[in-house]
């Protein structure tokens, strides 16, 4: 599929998005429940003008980009572990679903005790929190893993980077794939908690107060740029990279 | 002499004291005497002060004194009286505590706020046995509580005072103070509840900044409580609906500005307490209740 | 220059454990199979008796064997053409070739030379899914025969091909062994094949497998080409085997 | 792996795991911020003997077990049908990262206006906030399929039931078993905010008011608890399961 | 009774799309090949040709082609038996067979009957990677054999077995034949095998594909048999192929 065709079912499928959430609003019409999409991007001009928005989106990214990555190694590499060798599987694995459960309040409290209101308490939270979520996803791909081709790899010698990558990763991608997709979208969750339980800026901290004054516009308005931001991600970046790992799919 | 560090929410009611004191220290010519750290949820207030972020930050007592008696040597100086009320629908036709019964009654803060806990020791001279038993609470967030009230899903509310008095301004008839509560329950003069905690430390590495800024505090208290003219420059970042809103919120906060701390106010407290370690059990002053008046605090005047 | 490469296989037992129903399988027992540096051995028996199974033992893949396997040499090369191709369906057809080899523009060249003369020169940038079976096969082979291997196991690489097609791959190996000293370990079910490119044909039979037959092969290739001997001492396999 | 040996290498595992704790909670030596071991026993066992333990672990596994299965049966439908049907990933694509992305304070906040603070309005929000994830994670798996065996089905005239049984689900397994588990973990974390948020009860409830209350004993007895039942599931539902469905593995 | 099953394809044309580097294949260009009722026609032809995707269009499951498959009666059963085997890994031997079949006892009994037959009757409850690959493309086989098909597609099905096991199948086959009418379309690469068991070998070359060579094999079951007769009609077939 071009890049062309992809935008245009993009724009077909958001804008259908844009008109049922329009007509919603119109038959709900109580603008303070349900603003229509006007509404919210009159919301989003102001917040642009002001320049909130983009201050605030520019620290929200940072901290998602830096837990986003953290965790996505650390994940991945403990997920392959894991799916490989079953002593590792068996030593890991109750500690894993003990973190992937422990709730996201008593990690970030914890941090935020711990290393005190800073920065990296903030970002070291969020990945805490996902690293199990990456891990356990990679961990049933590397399980998953052809046995014929390992053999194939041990055979021809091929070195252990060279395994790694034309022989283990390329067999992981779905599981990339979806670990980054909803790894992106808890990353960003959790910041917005992290922000809001002790950091005096972002999104998520805007989004607490524009709750107290019940402001709905204001924060879909956030929840709206972020959710552009995303989509630009998954058209830029994600959906060419899957396009170019599943080339070879007949 | 460094600033003090305060940890306060964003859309606090603290913050339009901490902008008049600013706005008075500019105006005559001084640097405010604190730096503000702002932050979005009261866990995060407190996670501030026990992490060491802030040097202060704003609380109700209770919790100060439950975190002393544990160890903690906090201080507590009041800095309001301001409490919340109990708001109905527009056109209710409830009249007394009596007919809530069988009603669903928000409350802000959950099942230990100090409120709900006083609401139910009053109503309990009103009805036979607990409301809390007779009505059907609803726990939430104050901004969903009052949202609920307005759609109809629940028929009255007992939520904090600046949301309280936004329902004021849109006409929504207010059923009783808690100031009345207490009055009621003889708890006289009122003990303010709101104000800043602090380490006992604090003194040894800022004593005098502690001085000064509580004489700030006094002072910025005076000018709400006597000039328009202060309420009209805070009026901007009030995030007001509507004039009436901004009046409302004004005379609450005005009514809310406490005396100065006596013997009286603190017999009042500790009677307060004891009410309050019999109402909310362990679970709201902790498993060893006590009253140290050492907690308060109040600046050499 | 390349190493020695003669091998010596024991399989003291090799048993597949009983799993879900499916009943224990013991392979093989006190087997005993010697193969010279550079020669070419084939290999026939009955399907399912545990051909592929030694191939994987020889090739150390499957370490889950009481016995051992002694090579002359250290470390021979290997180059394991196995049953199904096993190529890499996310790497084209010449990538899935190179990455078997070391790197080094020589290596490409050669490569590519070996996809030519398997008739797969303009396969080269195709993914192995969009080839059909015969051609992903002489991928495998391509893949093999590139590595120029000391010791070189093939298990039926030649099926799925016209018989033009596997006479010309015959050719090429016979070349291949003729450039580099090469040991071969060879199964096949066609016995014909077997004698017109084996020094020796090992005929196994069980379980537990045992050598029922072993046929030395004392052709030229002139009369490996002429029906008539390969027929002559292909009677002399398969009669015993039946 | 025998049960035995599975138990035998959990109770190693989180044997480490308390170790590891103790060790720390001796070092550090704050018992208010990091509690040992028995310290939280001790809480647990107040709870426990009070009864709140159990009454509100009832009613929060009550709502995490109906969020679960409702997002676990719509997400996999959805899911499946994106990866198999490119039309219908064109479509519905943009919508599902956009949900996807959705801060849960959104969600949650909308739904409990639009439905009322009930229990419906909690389970749906957890559902609703799941339901991308799941479908993003099975979406892969679906895309992944194995063509070879589809047209065999076909062939062979196999009945929509019987070949989804028997062709696509076996090979979604992994799948399904990294959205099951992130998936619980999720949908509990989840459930913590929403009775937070809204709900007179259940662990959410409790946490806050631990957390208000700054009684850290309190907060990691109740994560223990969830902690463990989910160990539980973990060993006496999900393993076996998967042990199971992967016996065919050579 | 089975229906008619004898089939027409029309092919106007068949053609890969270039793709990352690939060239673009056209396979088939106006190629036509009746399949008389009840019979039974080997194909031949070179590696890379287009064998397995006539196959695939006649099943119905390559459709992304101009000109149309034909059958005498309406959807004919049809039983393939694919290049590789195709089985469910996750499926035991036996059910793997049974999937194909209606429900019902007796098709349980036939399944059963036809594993036994094929040396396969201790391996029912084994799950398929655990089998060897001839293995493998026995049960295969079976799955094909059990459904008694009125059009039997067979991709190159006798591979990776001994001669003796092949042997067997190919008798079964002939079996199968004689007890229900059956039309087939046999693609190998060994013309002795072809001409064994084909009314019709049909040698194909290209690209695109035409029909190098039709010849009628008119030899009685028992003729088949013996070397002679074979090897007369063979040469017939693979000297005008070459
Ligand atoms: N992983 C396994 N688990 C259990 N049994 C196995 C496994 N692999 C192979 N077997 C069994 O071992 C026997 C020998 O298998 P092997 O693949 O070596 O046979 P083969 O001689 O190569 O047969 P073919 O000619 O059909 O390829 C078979 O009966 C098979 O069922
Ligand atoms: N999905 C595909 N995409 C592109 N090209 C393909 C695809 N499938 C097959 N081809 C090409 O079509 C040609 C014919 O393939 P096919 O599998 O029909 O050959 P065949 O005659 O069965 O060969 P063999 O005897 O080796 O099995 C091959 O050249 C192959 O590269
Ligand atoms: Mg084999
Ligand atoms: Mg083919």
């Amino acid at each position: 599929m071009g890049a062309a065709s992809r935008l245009g079912w993009w724009a077909i499928s958001l804008g259908a998005f844009v008109a049922v959430w329009w007509l919603a609003a119109l038959i709900y019409a109580e603008p303070k429940l349900l603003p229509t999409p006007p509404h919210v991007l009159d919301a989003l001009l102001v917040l642009a003008k002001s320049g909130a928005l983009f201050s605030n989106l520019a620290i929200t990214l940072a901290r998602v980009a830096a837990a986003f990555l953290l965790a996505m190694s650390i994940g991945s590499a403990l997920g392959i572990l894991m799916g490989m060798s079953m002593t590792a599987d068996r030593l890991l694995g109750p500690w894993v679903v003990l973190f992937l459960n422990l709730p996201a309040l008593v990690i970030i409290m914890l941090c935020y005790v711990w290393f005190g209101l800073i920065e990296a308490a903030a970002v070291a939270a969020v990945a805490i929190n996902k690293i199990p979520n990456v891990a356990v996803t990679l961990r049933e791909g590397a399980a998953a893993l052809s046995r014929d081709l390992a053999e194939m790899a041990a055979i021809y010698r091929f070195s252990r980077w060279k395994t790694l990558r034309h022989v283990i990763l390329p067999q992981l991608a779905p599981y990339f794939a979806a670990a980054a997709r909803s790894g992106l979208a808890l990353v960003w969750k959790i910041v917005l908690v992290v922000e809001l339980l002790g950091r005096p800026n972002g999104v998520g901290f805007e989004l607490q107060t524009a709750f107290q004054l019940w402001d709905v516009a204001t924060i879909l308005a956030y929840a709206l740029a972020f959710g552009l931001i995303v989509q630009a991600i998954e058209l830029g970046v994600i959906q060419p990279w899957e396009q170019a790992v599943n080339r070879w799919r007949r | 002499a460094r600033p003090l560090k305060i940890a306060t929410l964003k859309f606090g009611t603290v913050n339009w004291l901490l902008d008049t004191m600013k706005a008075e220290s500019e105006k005559a010519g001084k640097p405010a005497p604190f730096e503000r750290l702002e932050l979005a949820s009261t866990q995060a207030l407190t996670v501030a002060l026990q992490a060491g972020q802030c040097d202060l930050t704003v609380s109700d007592w209770p919790w100060a004194m439950r975190r002393r008696i544990e160890g903690e040597p906090f201080r507590f100086a009041p800095y309001s009286s301001a409490l919340g009320a109990v708001m109905l629908g527009k056109d209710s036709k409830i009249a007394s505590v009596k007919d809530l019964k069988g009603k669903k009654v928000g409350v802000a803060g959950g099942p230990i706020d100090k409120s709900w806990l006083l609401f139910r020791a009053w109503a309990h001279k009103e009805v036979e046995g607990d409301i809390a038993a007779m009505v059907e609470p609803v726990f939430g967030a104050p901004p969903l509580l009052n949202e609920q009230l307005r759609l109809g899903r629940i028929d009255a509310v007992l939520t904090f005072w600046n949301f309280a008095a936004r329902l004021d301004a849109e006409g929504f008839r207010r059923m009783i103070d808690v100031a009345d509560v207490m009055a009621d329950l003889g708890l006289k003069p009122q003990p303010p509840m709101v104000g800043f905690v602090w380490r006992e430390t604090l003194f040894e590495t800022a004593g005098g900044e502690l001085e000064a800024f509580f004489q700030g505090v006094k002072a910025a208290n005076e000018t709400l409580r006597t000039s328009d003219e202060a309420w009209s420059r805070l009026k901007p970042s009030m995030h007001v609906q509507s004039d009436a809103e901004f009046t409302r919120l004004r005379d609450y906060f005005r009514a809310g500005v406490p005396g100065p701390w006596g013997q009286a106010e603190l017999a009042s407290s500790q009677k307060l307490y004891g009410l309050l370690s019999e109402l909310g059990g362990a679970e709201f002053v902790g498993p060893n209740p006590r009253f140290d008046p050492g907690l308060f605090w109040s600046p050499k005047v | 220059m390349a190493a020695m490469s003669g091998l010596t296989v024991e399989i003291a037992d090799k048993t597949f454990p009983a799993s879900d129903g499916a009943p224990e399988r013991a392979l093989y027992r006190d087997f005993r199979l010697e193969v010279a540096d550079r020669s070419f051995v084939a290999l026939l028996g009955p399907s399912g008796l545990g051909k592929t199974t030694l191939l994987n033992i020889v090739a150390g893949v499957d370490k889950d064997f009481r016995g051992k396997v002694a090579f002359t040499s250290e470390k021979p090369r290997i180059g394991y053409a196995f049953q199904s191709p096993r190529l890499l369906p996310w790497r084209t057809v010449l990538d899935n070739v190179l990455l078997a080899l070391p790197k080094g523009r020589e290596h490409v060249e050669r490569a590519r030379a070996v996809l030519g003369e398997m008739g797969l020169g303009d396969a080269e940038r195709v993914f192995p899914e969009r080839l059909s079976l015969g051609m992903q096969r002489r991928v495998a082979l391509a893949r093999a025969f590139a590595l120029e291997p000391d010791l070189l196991l093939m298990d039926e690489p030649f099926v799925s091909l016209d018989e033009q097609t596997a006479e010309k791959l015959r050719d090429l190996l016979a070349d291949l062994i003729q450039r580099r000293p090469t040991t071969v370990l060879f199964v096949t079910h066609d016995s014909r094949e077997a004698v017109r490119l084996a020094d020796r044909v090992v005929v196994l039979a069980g379980p537990p497998v045992r050598i029922e037959r072993d046929v030395r092969v004392e052709l030229t290739p002139e009369k490996r080409r002429e029906a008539g001997d390969v027929e002559r001492v292909r009677d002399h396999v398969v009669r015993v085997a039946g």
